[in-house]
């Protein structure tokens, strides 16, 4: 019995070793079910990033071995990842769209020596996890933090918050609440709305009960969106002068041709629009609409992946293309380049990206495209969420 | 006051386009008895459908309306003379089963189809903006909806009740052996019953498009919303189903306005209070 | 001694129709009642309420000299209240085995036991034996109930409603749809019932109620008009009405 | 089998017989079929244990819809009841022994079976149907709001399981915790063999057939499928704790009307009303399902809804039904 099992064993050494000059990473992510979009904004960035870079780095061959998780489900997620370093012999484990999925795989980490590489999940508490978590995404509350320095530059004093009933929906509650009354504001009121909420009328409503100059209000990307923003307008809202603030999620490019001209106007922030004025995010974004097939699907998740790419190619690099979780994480801690988005570092401590965030407005180009116009920079943040993180 | 008047009227619009969207299936589970969990698949066609042809088309709302109609009833006639009529008279399970794996079926092709985008069904000019009632406004889009609502629930019942065709069905419904016997071919009955189910579908599918948007998932999203009307009026009836819409349209837009922390389980609370006192469904009493 | 069974004054309305309409009757061990009446009379309504699938509107059912009428159908079963249906009610997918030890097990006390194959036990397998052979269902023991015949499954439903041991048995048209040639069975097992027990049988089988019973009660339109020796029925004026006239009146009626 | 034994009025069971009656077999297969999957696939326990874990909230399933004929989509309120109450255990009161964790998760499930029993009893047919739905929502929506005890969204973490007896440690491989996955099985699979011959069984096998008779044999049909929800509860709690404990999370998914559908379906793709077709049903899907999704993870939906739509045309009574009426009709041919 002990001797078959050793025999398996060597087995999965030996064929783990015959494959060593190519170089796994596993994305776990939704690529099917209601998120099937931010999944293959996934792929359109790693694929954007080979189409630019090529898939070999120092003479390794670089291979991609996706796996699905449709919705948030940790068990599901863990177990693929274990199934991604056990079987595949993955060497670094990357993508992640949900904070539980992240959550679940970083047990595994340090017994695989397999850093991760999280393109999505914005939950500040991942990167504490473990000391093996990296981020090139962005958290709710980087995001969210400087739409209230927004709120009170515009002159607005009182905001009810309405977020969506989850994690992240909480994160970006309290973010605004914390930095609205740093600048002196108040929060008058805030509603939890349950996930499943399909009309926003009653919602409406409260809003206008609650007397409040502005809103802030944060839900996940996709059909919620839509119906939310219709029923800001067609209530009166709009119409009343109630300001709209929201992070960028609810602004996501793939989302704004359905918005259309109601979306016209909204300001949100965020570290990434398809439209920022650079080289690299030109280069970048004609890569990356040619992977994804469609341009009007292209969204935020793909730059996190993009840049995620970066600093897997950085651990490979350092390396050599041997597996060694510690020396790899070791060796970008600090790093800095010019990304599709702007300038950003991965902070040596925290081990999660700084970057900019961007005020912008949804416009309408010369082509009748909307588009998030960036209006106003604010540079270098970090994530203010992570004081908050329970150790 | 003005808040009470308010929440009667959102509570009246949701209600009237949930009845608009599960009336369809409310004819294929109480007249057909079929559990037909890919109601939500059809209506998310007949939504792509009219999407295609007035965005992508030009060819503006109302013959989207048409299209989605037309288009979806023409989808889904194989799939009924291959599929469905396999599970006429089967058990609810092996329905289950079926409606399910064509539900899966139509996400997926749609999904590589048109992408996983939303989309949306322009509106012409005449249902854009709002209506000031004076202490609120309202969306042209829904009075149109309610409306619509009105004349199907009219119609319907037209159909069903006054004409001739409306005794077959009801009578294939009560005993097919029997109605076969009579001379009445029941297949084309259900043929015909289950198109009409699927353009009611497709129908609904548009019009509520504004508030359930049309994207892949929608065919599972509000699968159990749909379910729950149905079976809260009574399969089958439609007065049940109406007064069943505005009744779960009510306590779903107060839940909100009221606690919208605690708004599912007030929704929830309600349907399993409901169902318990009215097992049949609303409309099992009424009769 | 107390009667096994007391109906007293029951009524029951559907809609504004009277269905039962006062009956009062009682039973005593050794009793063999045949409850007979034309189309329509309320038999089965009258045995429903007995029973407790329906509620009556007024009146009381006692069962050994208890107040049964609030109690539910399974609590008097269990109080020796067992019937047998006219259309029948088996599990299709059991056989007949299956299906008396299940009887002899909910009379023990036993039947919630989430352990052990009833087969293991001999006491209950020689019962089993004892009763199938009796009516005839050996040969079909270990066949499921779908595959029999629908006049051997009337003849299970007796062997289940044997099984339980009952004070009263209740038999709702128990030789309905059985061939001439299995009838004797039934009567055989009529017959074999213990004596201390009191049995009312509904049945339009006149030799069989003749044969039968030692008691006639006639119920016409919800009411007893006749409760009294076999040997007196066919002379009775108010019978002999209430079934020709319900002849009389069937084209119009149906 | 099916041949009528003429005269024999007291039939004794042979040694034979009482091996397969037992479950002997089932379990020797489980074994058997279990191992070689530890041996042909040695690095994909994880996946293994998964299987087992719904395998277990299928065969929960099975005992109320198969054995009571309850309609339910609401069942994995069962299993994630089971998981959190594991889950909770450990992550805030240290209660970190597996076997421990399983008890609770046992005792947890059975709760939530009866309270979820209590409500779903309450009604029939399509109106059950729902009732099962609302329940699903209402445990999902509660550990939403409870996330200082459940974690809300981002889910229970930090469930650190002890090494099994002290001496066998949860490896990265999945090794240990697959192992105690199948003897789980095991052990569960011969009570549930055990009861479903029982004479409770069989009651309950009634129940499902027609509710008016058994209350005609004077027992009560609600109690019989109540007391069932209860034993359902605690296999589904087992599976949902076996979950946590090899996973070492507990998400609102596990709570989820989609897991409760999907369990659903492989309970009726397997065969309803046999513990073999509640465990055919949850390996075939979840294989189906793993392959497919990794060969092709943007559109393998399309192709287990095709799977579905075959299983219904072709083998209308579940894979293990079929399967089992075809090799009866192939039996009989040549005698």
């Amino acid at each position: 019995m002990k001797k078959l099992f050793t025999i398996a064993l060597a087995f999965a050494a030996m064929s783990s070793a015959a494959w060593a000059e190519t170089i796994k990473v596993g994305v776990v992510g939704p690529f099917s079910g209601p998120f099937a979009l931010q999944g293959k904004n996934f792929k359109a960035g790693i694929d954007a990033w080979f189409a630019l870079n090529g898939n070999k780095v120092g003479g390794n061959d670089i291979q991609i071995v996706y796996r699905d998780v449709p919705q948030a489900d940790p068990a599901r997620s863990k177990a693929l990842a274990q199934e991604l370093v056990v079987r595949e012999g993955v060497q670094y484990l990357a993508g992640f769209y949900f904070t539980p999925d992240a959550m679940a795989a970083t047990a595994l980490l340090q017994q695989a020596n397999v850093p991760m590489v999280v393109m999505n999940a914005a939950t500040s508490a991942i990167v504490a996890a473990s000391p093996q978590v990296l981020r090139t995404s962005f958290t709710t509350w980087q995001t969210t933090t400087p739409i209230a320095k927004v709120a009170k530059d515009q002159g607005v004093t009182k905001v009810i918050t309405l977020v969506s009933d989850y994690g992240p929906g909480i994160d970006a509650e309290t973010a605004f609440k914390t930095a609205f009354a740093k600048e002196g504001g108040q929060v008058v009121e805030s509603v939890r709305m349950p996930l499943s909420t399909n009309d926003f009328a009653p919602l409406m409503q409260r809003i206008k009960d609650s007397g409040a100059q502005g809103l802030f209000t944060f839900l996940p990307s996709g059909p919620p969106t839509l119906a939310f923003v219709k029923a800001f307008n067609d209530n009166g809202l709009k119409a009343a002068g109630v300001k709209f603030y929201a992070t960028g999620d609810l602004t996501q490019e793939s989302d704004l041709p359905a918005l259309g001209e109601a979306g016209l106007g909204l300001q949100t922030t965020f570290h990434y629009a398809v439209s920022h004025d650079s080289p690299e995010n030109k280069a970048f974004v004609a890569a990356a609409e040619k992977a994804i097939g469609n341009p009007a699907e292209l969204s935020f998740p793909a730059v996190g992946a993009f840049d995620g790419m970066y600093v897997i190619s950085k651990m490979i690099e350092a390396t050599g293309g041997k597996q060694d979780a510690k020396k790899a994480v070791e060796a970008v801690k600090g790093l800095s380049w010019i990304s599709p988005r702007g300038p950003v570092t991965i902070d040596a401590e925290s081990r999660h990206i700084t970057e900019n965030i961007y005020l912008r407005e949804v416009a309408k180009d010369a082509n009748g495209k909307y588009y998030n116009k960036e209006i106003q920079t604010f540079e270098k943040q970090g994530d203010p969420g992570l004081a908050f993180v329970k150790k | 006051m003005q808040t009470v008047m308010s929440i009667a009227i959102d509570a009246l619009a949701y209600g009237m386009v949930l009845f608009v969207i599960s009336i369809g299936l409310s004819v294929t589970m109480g007249l057909m008895r079929v559990v037909n969990l890919a109601h939500g698949a059809f209506a998310m066609i007949g939504g792509y459908l009219a999407s295609y042809a007035a965005r992508d088309l030009g060819l503006g709302y109302a013959a989207g309306v048409l299209v989605a109609i037309i288009g979806t009833v023409i989808i889904a006639v194989p799939i009924e003379r291959f599929l469905y009529r396999r599970i006429y008279g089967a058990p609810e399970l092996t329905q289950v089963l079926m409606t399910i794996g064509i539900t899966f079926c139509v996400i997926g092709i749609t999904n590589f189809a048109f992408g996983p985008t939303l989309k949306t069904i322009p509106l012409p000019p005449s249902l854009q903006g709002s209506l000031d009632l004076g202490f609120r406004s309202i969306a042209t889009h829904r009075i149109f909806a309610i409306a619509s609502g009105l004349v199907v629930a009219a119609l319907l019942w037209f159909l069903i009740e006054k004409t001739a065709f409306g005794i077959k069905i009801r009578a294939a419904v009560d005993n097919a052996a029997m109605t076969a016997a009579l001379g009445v071919r029941t297949e084309i009955v259900y043929a015909v019953s289950f198109a009409v189910a699927i353009g009611l579908a497709a129908l609904g599918g548009v019009l509520g498009a504004e508030l359930l948007p049309v994207e892949p998932y929608y065919a599972l999203r509000y699968m159990v919303t749909f379910l729950v009307v149905v079976s809260v009026g009574g399969a089958g009836s439609i007065p049940g189903a109406l007064i069943a819409s505005l009744l779960l349209g009510a306590i779903d837009t107060t839940g909100r306005y009221l606690a919208p922390e605690y708004g599912e389980f007030f929704f929830y609370l309600a349907v399993i209070l409901i169902v318990t006192l009215f097992p049949r469904g609303l409309a099992g009493r009424l009769k | 001694m107390t009667n096994l069974l007391d109906v007293q004054s029951l009524r029951k309305n559907f809609g504004g129709l009277a269905v039962t309409n006062n009956v009062s009757m009682a039973m005593a061990p050794g009793d063999r009642v045949a409850l007979i009446g034309p189309n329509g009379a309320g038999k089965t309504t009258f045995i429903n309420l007995v029973t407790g699938n329906l509620q009556p509107d007024e009146g009381r059912v006692l069962l050994v000299g208890e107040d049964v009428t609030e109690r539910k159908s399974a609590e008097r079963v269990r109080r020796g209240l067992v019937r047998s249906f006219q259309v029948t009610r088996l599990f299709y997918d059991m056989t007949p085995e299956e299906h008396v030890a299940l009887a002899v097990l909910q009379r023990e006390g036993t039947a919630g036991q989430m352990f052990g194959h009833y087969a293991r036990r001999m006491a209950v397998m020689e019962e089993v034996g004892e009763i199938l052979d009796q009516l005839g269902l050996t040969e079909l023991r270990t066949l499921k109930v779908r595959e029999i015949a629908y006049g051997q499954q009337r003849l299970l439903e007796i062997a289940m409603a044997m099984a339980l041991k009952p004070k009263v048995l209740l038999l709702d048209e128990p030789a309905a749809g059985v061939p001439q040639s299995e009838t004797n069975r039934i009567e055989r097992a009529l017959d074999s019932l213990s004596p201390e027990l009191a049995v009312l049988m509904i049945d339009h089988d006149m030799d069989l109620v003749f044969r039968f019973a030692t008691r006639v009660i006639v119920l016409a339109a919800g009411t007893i008009i006749f409760d009294g020796l076999p040997k007196d029925v066919t002379q009775d004026q108010r019978v002999r009405e209430a079934y020709l006239g319900s002849y009389a009146n069937a084209g119009t009626a149906a | 089998m099916a041949v009528p034994m003429a005269h024999q009025p007291k039939p004794t069971l042979s040694i034979g017989k009482r091996f397969t009656d037992n479950g002997l077999l089932g379990v020797l297969a489980i074994l058997i079929i279990g191992l070689l999957g530890y041996f042909l696939v040695p690095n994909n326990l994880a996946l293994l244990t998964q299987i087992v874990a719904i395998a277990l909230l299928v065969l929960s399933i099975d005992l109320v819809t198969g054995y009571c004929g309850v309609a339910t989509l609401g069942h994995a309120a069962l299993f994630g009841a089971g998981a959190y109450a594991a889950g909770i255990a450990a992550a805030h009161f240290g209660v970190t022994e597996p076997l421990t964790m399983t008890l609770i998760g046992l005792v947890g499930g059975a709760l939530a079976g009866l309270v979820s029993g209590l409500v779903i009893l309450r009604a029939h047919g399509l109106a059950q149907l729902v009732l099962s739905i609302a329940v699903i929502h209402l445990f999902h929506e509660a550990a939403n709001k409870a996330s200082g005890w459940t974690g809300g969204s981002d889910g229970l973490s930090a469930i650190m399981p002890d090494p099994i007896f002290g001496m066998f440690e949860f490896d990265l491989w999945g090794r240990t915790a697959y192992v105690y996955a199948l003897l789980l099985l095991a052990v569960v699979f011969v009570a549930l063999r055990l009861l479903v011959r029982s004479p409770f069984g069989m009651l309950a096998r009634g129940v499902r057939e027609d509710p008016i008779r058994i209350a005609a044999m004077g027992a009560s049909a609600h109690s019989v499928v109540l007391r069932m929800y209860v034993i359902s509860g605690a296999v589904a709690g087992i599976g949902g704790a076996l979950s946590a404990i090899s996973t070492q999370v507990v998400g609102l998914d596990s709570l989820s009307f989609t897991l409760s559908a999907e369990a659903l379906v492989m309970l009726v793709l397997g065969g309803v009303g046999s513990l073999y077709g509640a465990l055919i049903g949850t390996v075939v899907f979840m294989l189906f399902e793993d392959t497919l999704s990794a060969a092709n993870p943007f559109h393998w939906l399309t192709i287990v809804g095709a799977l579905l739509i075959a299983v219904v045309l072709f083998a209308p009574k579940g894979l293990y039904g079929t399967g089992l009426a075809v090799a009866g009709r192939l039996k009989r041919r040549p005698s």
